[in-house]
């Protein structure tokens, strides 16, 4: 059990000061996801732009310094992208998290978040990891069906 | 004689009990499989590693036991998805037992007054009680497809019994009473056609048969543990994804939820919506190492196995005066589970001859009463083999009765 | 210290896998025992001697093996019905584990419109959800006892709850996150007074306190086997015999039936009539060893042991700065589940930290969320101790957790 | 395993010829036992005299030997005495059927019955053996309070 690879400075960092915390203004689709195992919740909002850019992410979470991190982390590598390349980036993250570590990170890609490669040898906190990521993508492929309805 | 499982006399060893002496220190002759089989070393093993060096509870737990039982039991469910071919490892349910498994779906399925049910007249009492209460409950029909005197389905009215009312066909897929294999898969699909959806006790299918459930089309399965050389307490229900998510939930608990309040509760997903409490940790496991004996073993060498057995018993009783066989003669057409009257002595005296000489087989209905009644008959012995089975043993059974004969004086 | 158990030591030896090392070779410290208990060798080899020895399914098996499986299971039921001090042993019913047990009340007890069931805002959701399912369906109201801030009943409004047209109070002996023993006895007498039943959810008293249906003047009882030092996969619901016999079946199948015909079926007396299809085998036998083996120990002195080191461990807890115990903080008023924060640091990161020193805690809810919400809390540490519990292991928790907020530079 | 224990002669001959059998008038009850393990079926009738004498017991027995020997020896034992002593009778051989085999019978008792203390060793067989005697103590005691309704 190595705990520095599990807590990382990065995650640390974003875990006492997360990116684009609390819930704003405007958004599309909000989502409430929870960990039944553990009750971690988050709330999560998601804003699309016209040209299918993912303005905005905001989000309210309580939970453990891995659900904590891993949302700011995420709201970082997502806000800014285009939706299709979002909704790849998460592909990328879920497979690193469902790996075993056995997986490489791919930097280029994933940014502070390669720092979550340890949590992949946890497999009681993927989970953790995951949270914010699977309601980001309810709460995206919510928005963008909206947008399409509206279209 | 062909068919046979070559390694016989390896498998056997594997199986601690077939070294048990009975009755006055004779050798264990175990022919009562399709009530419960008998377990390998390796299952017991897994089972005792988990005991005595994972054990903690699943899910729930974050710490180093917790995560080595969590995966071994999540892997337990991986192997049961892949020894039934499921599309999702999330489709497969454990439950208790197969009674479980389809009491499961009978009280969840959403039945109204006016809809049908149809089972069939060769079912085990867990496939048909479930679904005498849920139509008691609904004001809806429970009709059943009859059989023909050879013990196999009757299914000259079919268009009959499956109208567009139909909203459920529940069936055996092999008889543990007649041994009869079912046409299953020409069954859901004329059941699909009016919409109707199918559930399959594969409680005696899945330890002789490949049970692949894309392949007949089925869109719930059930079986049981402690038949496929696994251990009690541990069943399962695999059902198809889009039903299992429609369902309400069936037990109410932990583990089975996403968020409670005391005013208000929400599900978590499949398969944990349908896994109320603490799961049969240490059985489950226990069952994954049994799908991984008898997949490693093949099913397709065990069924043929089975079908060599079987038709070495279906000659040696049919050279015993005074035997009828309940069920279909042919053995490529039928499952390990071979029933039968002999004239003039009750089962149960049947029963205790045989095991008066180490013998171990079922008298009784076998829990199908049914079927019983329909050959006018109340009761039966009934020799079942299993992957361990070898020819001496039927013999020594074909003796046995013989011997039976002689003690009550008869024929 | 007093009241610890005197033998600890060979208690300890007892647990093969108190033996176990993990986190980098580190002793295992197992504070989970609330979530589930370790299996003494007893246990294990009694469940293998089944397995390897007498395997074979009970009652309707006529043979040899039958007979001794048969007789293993029923001798099970007969040390359950001594250990709670049961009327008669035909009132336990085994289930799967304390949710079923619940679910099957839950489920057949007969409630209408406007009828009132009472739970408590400190119950496991094992004993919230079945209520919950159950009110909805009959069109009856939920309504529940609050709590102190010391995490005790708040009886204050007792009056107003229990009225005639109450008919459940469902409520746990002794709480899974707050530690709480409540007063069953006086709450009962309570009960019947408006003529309601009283539904006793022991998983956490069994382990550790004496439990006697009749002096508590209890109508059910639930508890699970795999806390009690027993396997899982198994569970009981012990009631009275008028009520079980007025209540409907709730699983049909195999072996809970006395007569089943394609048109209707009649229901065995119990315990049979409640459990369907081939129960828990070797899990009933292994929770005879269980009881043994705790009945033997002595539950006054498991009790005291654990009172022992349970106000070791508010002791502890106490020293540590930042650490906020939910529940009442009299050792002698609680069980040994003691469920705390620690200011600045998530339970999931405390309970990671612990583990790589080589102790398992759980962090979470415990399924109990409603109880957390009434602390404000989303989640919280949980260490619970047993019968192999020593104070040296609670001396690795509080250093533990001063080394935790050392790591994350809290306090 | 003894088998010649559990299979008396005094057994076999009661199976082969049993005694009383067939259902008959009059009678005040009549009641269907069976046995769930097996499937064993009892139809019995009661016929009180008004003195409270066992005048008459008939059934229609499908069983094994154990059980079609049981319900001979039963209606030899019981026809003909008082309501009490068949009762008292009755509560003899339960003791002895579920003796373990280490109760030792009382032949003054119950006569042909001693024959199935063998029974008692073989516990899959008791049930069988107190099949149509449990049959025998539904009918009688609600043909009794019949008779106590009408007085
Ligand atoms: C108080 C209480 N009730 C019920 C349960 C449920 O027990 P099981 O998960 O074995 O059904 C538990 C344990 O998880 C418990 O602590
Ligand atoms: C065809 C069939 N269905 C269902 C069952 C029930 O299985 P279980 O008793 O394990 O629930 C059995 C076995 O008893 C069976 O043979």
């Amino acid at each position: 059990m190595d705990l520095d690879s599990l807590y990382q400075e990065i995650i640390l960092d974003h875990y006492r000061n997360p990116h684009h915390a609390g819930l704003r203004d405007p958004f599309e689709a909000e989502v409430h996801h929870v960990n039944p195992t553990c009750g971690d919740e988050v709330t999560l909002r998601v804003h699309l732009a016209e040209d299918g850019t993912v303005r905005d992410v905001s989000y309210d979470a309580e939970g453990c310094s891995i659900s904590q991190a891993s949302a700011s982390v995420m709201t970082d590598l997502v806000i800014g992208k285009q939706l299709s390349e979002a909704l790849d980036t998460h592909g990328v993250f879920l497979e690193l998290m469902q790996g075993k570590g056995q997986v490489e990170p791919d930097e280029e890609v994933l940014e502070d978040g390669i720092a979550f490669a340890g949590v992949a040898k946890f497999p009681a906190r993927v989970k953790c990891a995951l949270l914010s990521w699977m309601a980001f993508k309810d709460a995206a492929l919510q928005a963008s069906s909206k947008e399409e309805t509206h279209a | 004689m062909d068919g046979l499982l070559t390694d016989l006399d390896v498998i056997r060893k594997d199986f601690p009990i077939l070294e048990r002496r009975v009755a006055n220190d004779l050798p264990l002759v175990y022919l009562d499989s399709a009530n419960t089989s008998q377990k390998p070393q390796v299952v017991i093993d897994a089972m005792v590693d988990q005991l005595e060096n994972h054990n903690a509870n699943i899910a729930r737990a974050m710490h180093t036991l917790g995560a080595e039982s969590t995966y071994a039991f999540e892997a337990a469910r991986d192997k049961v998805a892949a020894f039934l071919n499921a599309p999702s490892r999330d489709e497969v349910i454990f439950t208790k037992n197969a009674s479980e498994a389809l009491n499961l779906v009978a009280r969840t399925f959403p039945l109204g007054p006016g809809d049908r049910v149809v089972i069939t007249e060769m079912e085990h009492h867990s496939n048909i009680v479930p679904w005498q209460l849920a139509t008691e409950r609904a004001g809806a029909e429970l009709r059943w497809f009859g059989l023909t005197d050879e013990g196999e389905l009757d299914l000259s009215n079919i268009d009959e019994l499956l109208t567009p009312g139909t909203k459920v066909v529940a069936l055996t897929w092999v008889s543990n009473m007649l041994g009869t294999i079912n046409p299953v898969a020409e069954i859901a699909r004329r059941a699909h056609e009016v919409g109707a959806v199918v559930v399959l006790d594969a409680s005696q299918a899945a330890p002789q048969l490949p049970v692949d459930v894309q392949a007949v089309e089925a869109d719930f399965v059930a079986f049981t543990g402690h038949k496929v050389t696994g251990p009690t307490g541990i069943g399962v229900l695999w059902g198809r994804t889009e039903l299992l998510d429609s369902l309400p939930p069936f037990l109410g608990g932990g583990e089975m939820i996403a968020t409670v309040s005391m005013e208000k509760s929400t599900w978590a997903p499949i398969p944990h919506k349908f896994e109320a409490g603490t799961p049969p940790i240490v059985e489950a496991i226990g069952l994954g190492a049994a799908i991984d004996y008898i997949s490693h073993v093949g099913l397709d060498r065990i069924h043929a196995h089975e079908q060599a057995i079987t038709g070495y018993l279906l000659d040696g009783l049919a050279s015993v005066s005074g035997v009828r066989v309940l069920g279909p003669l042919d053995p490529t057409r039928r499952g390990g589970a071979v029933a039968f009257e002999l004239a003039g002595v009750h089962p149960h005296d049947v029963a205790q001859l045989l095991d008066s000489r180490g013998i171990a087989v079922r008298a009784g209905h076998h829990c199908a009463k049914p079927a019983h009644k329909r050959f006018g008959v109340q009761s039966s012995t009934r020799a079942s083999s299993y992957l361990y089975t070898t020819p001496a043993e039927i013999d020594a059974l074909v003796e046995g009765l013989e011997f039976t004969k002689n003690y009550f004086k008869v024929g």
